[in-house]
């Protein structure tokens, strides 16, 4: 497998800043205290550095390709395509089976590239990362497992509490788990101490989850995650002879859009994020940035769009974890206001039955993340009714830590 | 550089000693109390800092996390901190600065622009922005707007910052420069006067501005050391510790009083 | 990917056995009622049919690349060429990652061919199958989801009570769970459940999990699986250049052993079955039939080797669920006795061991089963020592459901 | 064919009627009880199918898994069926044939040849494998060790078999041939008359071996049916389930010979 190499065509100003040309709003940037400048400088001279380096990313496309297995199939699912109305109405859905990676998501892909850059190019032994119960912190703890790397995952107390299979796995890995009974106990303190123990060791490193964070984390993750794309965009045109008419991810943070939409960017397909509407967004308990009211603001070191309460970051309410966050990453922001993504959302009982017809009808469990997509996907697609378009699906990861919730609702549901 | 903030930095001078400076989240545990524990303080300080919570700070410690999270929980917003300092001002010597230290989003969110005309209808004297950083926009603005109300932005700078990023920060700073002691967080570790140190040599290289050091800094031995070689003192967590702990004892603004008490005798140059 | 086509090159006679040439021994054949006579004869008539059923092969390759994934990468593994002494001293050790398919084993490529025969050859609509906990209930599932097939999957009740992660993905699935209340209320009162009940439905087909059961499953099992080998050698051809030195594989049955051992079997590779010493084979306590004593016997309609009690089948002892059989297939017994293939064993305690060890130094969560190959080899290779061979270890499975138990291992241990 | 066996088809012949055979596993619920029993049995039948317990059965229904267990635990083994069913024939009359069926496994691990002498030795008449199959060299090796001692080979045949399995499989019977009647397992459904009318009706192109017909008969009326079309009823789990439902019950005997009195009721063609 030739590696389309990666390209940037959507650069931020070297401040960080994504800027909307139209009226001058600006997304991005790095909001931190002096503290942390020093490390952030590091990480974006390394970054620069590692691009060029084209040992660092030979050897770093090997272990993406062998070792997390990038190189995933893209399937082109007859029974998504048939309840969509069929070939004849609507085209064709492909799903990318990203749920096939190493550690069962595209987290892996980021996680271990942040590692191996920490590794080789910033050469510290430590990484700090956070985690709510969710996918990163596993991947991020294998990465520093195969890397010999030490890993610090700081969890809520909690969320800690909640025992899970991705929290279990990240011990198994050697990680060392961090608990944090600051405050609400939840992500955002075990984000602060993330944060507090890389001020106090610019030795490690601090690996962000997703395309968020301070300057130079969301172009840089999306960087990393962008292999996932440059791979489905060669396949597509080995199946289809073109790229996709429509591209559908689900956004949380975004790493997952992004991964798959960066090389699609200035491609004709119509690119489509979906978040969680959580009990209806009408509701107020949810967990959509863009469609749930988020307006421009700054936490975690970016500025980006969240949803506040006044000023208060709001807490996001969704069935997926993996969802459960109330803002997104600048450059997502920046290129729905642009018009480039469009947004649609999903309810979490439209969520969780699409969970169990995947289940049952495609012989897929898919993450209740990938959930999401798939049920906007299939009413968008439907709309369309565009018999000559190909459709793409992020399938963004396998359900298996979803399983005892979900069968739980199976059965209260039959 | 606000007038009120250079007459401390002078009388101290004149005293050979350094300034107190203490810090509370505003609000915390409540209204009621912080104003009183905000007057009692001005019995011993030479300025004020008040915290205006955010519940998604990412260089507090569990210490003041906590005190956000009490604050935010009997209502704080930042035109109730506004409002707290006010009245507090009204009832104590007019002379003690007050200095509103945050994170951006509050104050994004409430518009820098009335940001800056809240701080001069309340007599604020300063203000710090803990996540601004000097190439952001906001930074820029926020600057112009308090300069144009006379009010003092002042700036952190860490022992890891190099002297392009000092230079670049005593741009935009008036009054003092706030020096973290400690390459960690409020109240998380104990000062380190080698890191302190540094960074005032290196300051000094460049610039003639008072100097205070915060981040760490405890008892009175800790006071004592920090006072050979800054011209103010912060204290936080040390107090916001003990707010902590009693916020249901009648005894807290005592409790408070005569901490500080004790901490002003290390202020001697 | 195009796939080598399969060959057969070590067929059994027309009555289904395997022949030693040197003693007259026969293994394999087809003990069974007459009852399920016709039904096997179906099987073995459409099986014939199918092999020479190009557009049948090639529906079959595609689904097993897109939908089960079967072009999982091979990894040179650095960290264990080093433990078992340096590149230049053991060569190099490479892994099979079969543990990245769709569910997560090797199991899912004979379970998806063999419903999709059953569907496409046998045109039937019914799948029955049976499951001690393990992977090959869950697998079946998924290929009866995919393909609208109706699946029956018939458990123990005790090894039911035991909720598991495996058992629950294969309720999502949605297959009919039958819970077996006879004798023992294990692994084999719920074979006999589930060959009764083929017995009584003549209009479904019975899958079967290893190259077991009698003829032609061992042959058919073994063929379908052979596409993992088929392109593991290829694989190995482009980045070695030649055949594996050697080739490791766990054993319980013989699945995973022969989906790769099979396209080498007329290569110079040496090739290693690994099976489960369980307590240690001395103390009787084991899930070893070729190391732990078992004989010629003849049993699940096939005559192959068997430990056995006098003359009723042995209970099998391990940690390892899937490994939890007194036997294996024919084809697998006959090749030991030639000579052909070497067997080892590692006990329940080396497994586990190595199942930290991988998680911690690998950043790898080996089914628990792939954990006793691992340690065999790497013993085994430290011994060859030649630095001009490269070794192969099949990692025949990913270790999500044995997490549980395995950090409770690692926290009682540390 | 085994003489003892064509007797007593010679001998319902001329009383037009059926045979009554009756099957249960040897050693359940234990060795004693089993004596007892299979003494009582005798009393009511023509001839006993003693059940040689396998723990890996796969073509036994609930009922008969669980006598194999019972057994099993009291230690049954080949050599002890034997032995049970030379004891009791002893004590019973001489001319009531023994049939020992099992699974191929304890056979051949006892050994084949071993297996026919003992067949011998103890008097047993005849013998039925349930997993044995017309191309497995073990099969050849049974039929031509019985044959040898006079012991008849019984072949099961089910009726989804076709012409060319029935002639193949009669090319190694003697005695009768056992038709199984329903495409199920003992014990576990009803008795399928139109499925042993075609299956009979197969076997009489080409062949005029007395036919038995089992699975699933458990009442008079199943008796009386199937005797208008067979020459023997083969009952196994009607009492099999006697035994399972009473193992501590000191009547248990005594119920299975009320239940085989009854079913005798059926036997008339
Ligand atoms: C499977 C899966 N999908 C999506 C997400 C959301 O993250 P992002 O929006 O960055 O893709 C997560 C986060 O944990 C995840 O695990
Ligand atoms: C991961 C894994 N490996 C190995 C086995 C053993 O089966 P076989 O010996 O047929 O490969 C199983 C059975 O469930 C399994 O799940």
């Amino acid at each position: 497998m030739k590696i389309p190499p990666f390209k940037e065509i959507n650069p931020p100003n070297k401040n960080g800043y994504w800027v909307n040309k139209k009226n001058g709003q600006v997304y991005g940037g790095a909001y931190i205290s002096p503290l942390l400048i020093p490390n952030l400088e590091r990480v974006e001279k390394g970054f620069k550095k590692a691009l060029k380096d084209k040992k660092f990313i030979k050897g770093l496309e090997e272990q993406l390709l062998n070792y997390i297995g990038v190189n995933t199939p893209i399937l082109f699912s007859e029974e998504l395509t048939d309840l969509a109305g069929g070939k004849n109405k609507i085209g064709k859905i492909f799903l990318k089976r990203t749920d096939l990676h190493h550690d069962s998501s595209h987290k892996p892909v980021n996680a271990f590239s942040s590692c191996y850059f920490a590794k080789h190019i910033l050469k510290v032994k430590r990484i700090i990362t956070e985690t709510g119960a969710s996918m990163n912190a596993r991947a991020v703890a294998a990465a520093c497992a195969k890397l010999g790397l030490e890993c610090e995952v700081h969890i809520g107390a909690v969320d800690e509490e909640k025992v899970n299979l991705n929290r279990n796995i990240t011990e198994l890995y050697g990680a060392k788990i961090v608990v944090v009974h600051d405050s609400t106990k939840t992500l955002l303190p075990a984000m602060a101490s993330a944060l507090r123990s890389w001020q106090s060791s610019p030795d490690s490193m601090y690996v962000v989850g997703s395309v968020a964070g301070p300057h130079p984390y969301p172009q840089m993750v999306r960087t990393w995650a962008s292999i996932i794309g440059r791979i489905a965009k060669k396949q597509f045109k080995q199946i289809t002879g073109g790229v996709p008419s429509t591209l559908f991810a689900v956004c949380g943070g975004g790493s997952n859009l992004m991964s798959m939409a960066y090389p699609l960017l200035k491609e004709r397909t119509k690119i489509f994020a979906v978040e969680s509407g959580g009990d209806g967004i009408k509701t107020g308990r949810h967990g959509a940035t863009i469609l749930g009211g988020g307006k421009m603001g700054i936490l975690l070191g970016m500025k980006s769009k969240v949803v506040m309460h006044s000023s208060q970051i709001a807490e996001s309410i969704t069935e997926a974890s993996g969802l459960d966050f109330a803002s997104c990453g600048p450059e997502v922001a920046y290129l729905h206001d642009i018009g480039r993504i469009k947004f649609l959302s999903s309810t979490d009982l439209e969520a969780k039955k699409t969970f169990l017809m995947c289940s049952k009808k495609l012989g897929i469990l898919p993450a209740i993340e990938a959930c999401y997509v798939i049920h906007s996907a299939l009413k968008e697609i439907k709309k369309r009714k565009n018999p000559r378009e190909n459709h793409l699906i992020h399938l963004c990861g396998s359900g298996e830590s979803n399983v005892t919730r979900m069968l739980k609702f199976k059965r209260e549901n039959e | 550089m606000n007038n009120d903030l250079k007459k401390i930095f002078d009388k101290a001078k004149l005293e050979k000693r350094s300034c107190l400076i203490g810090f509370v989240t505003g609000i915390d545990p409540d209204y009621k109390t912080s104003k009183k524990i905000l007057i009692e303080m001005s019995k011993y300080c030479d300025a004020i800092e008040v915290g205006n919570p955010f519940n998604t700070s990412t260089s507090d410690s569990s210490i003041i996390m906590d005190a956000n999270t009490r604050a935010l929980n009997s209502g704080a917003n930042t035109g109730k901190i506004f409002k707290l300092i006010k009245e507090v001002k009204s009832e104590i010597r007019k002379d003690i600065p007050f200095i509103i230290m945050g994170y951006l989003n509050p104050i994004y969110i409430y518009s820098i622009k009335k940001f800056a005309k809240s701080c001069k209808d309340s007599k604020v004297s300063g203000c710090i922005v803990v996540d601004s950083n000097n190439n952001a926009p906001e930074d820029k603005e926020i600057f112009t707007s308090l300069s144009k109300v006379n009010v003092s932005y002042i700036k952190l700078i860490a022992p890891t910052n190099g002297v392009s990023y000092i230079k670049k920060s005593l741009l935009r700073c008036s009054s003092f420069l706030y020096v973290v002691s400690i390459a960690g967080t409020t109240g998380s570790k104990q000062v380190n006067l080698k890191n302190v140190k540094k960074s005032i040599q290196l300051v000094r290289k460049v610039s003639k501005i008072p100097i205070g050091v915060g981040f760490g800094i405890k008892t009175k031995e800790d006071v004592s050391k920090v006072s050979k070689v800054a011209d103010a003192v912060i204290v936080g967590s040390g107090i916001v510790d003990i707010i902590g702990k009693n916020t249901k004892n009648h005894n807290l603004t005592k409790k408070i009083g005569s901490y500080l008490k004790n901490l002003k005798k290390g202020l001697k140059k």
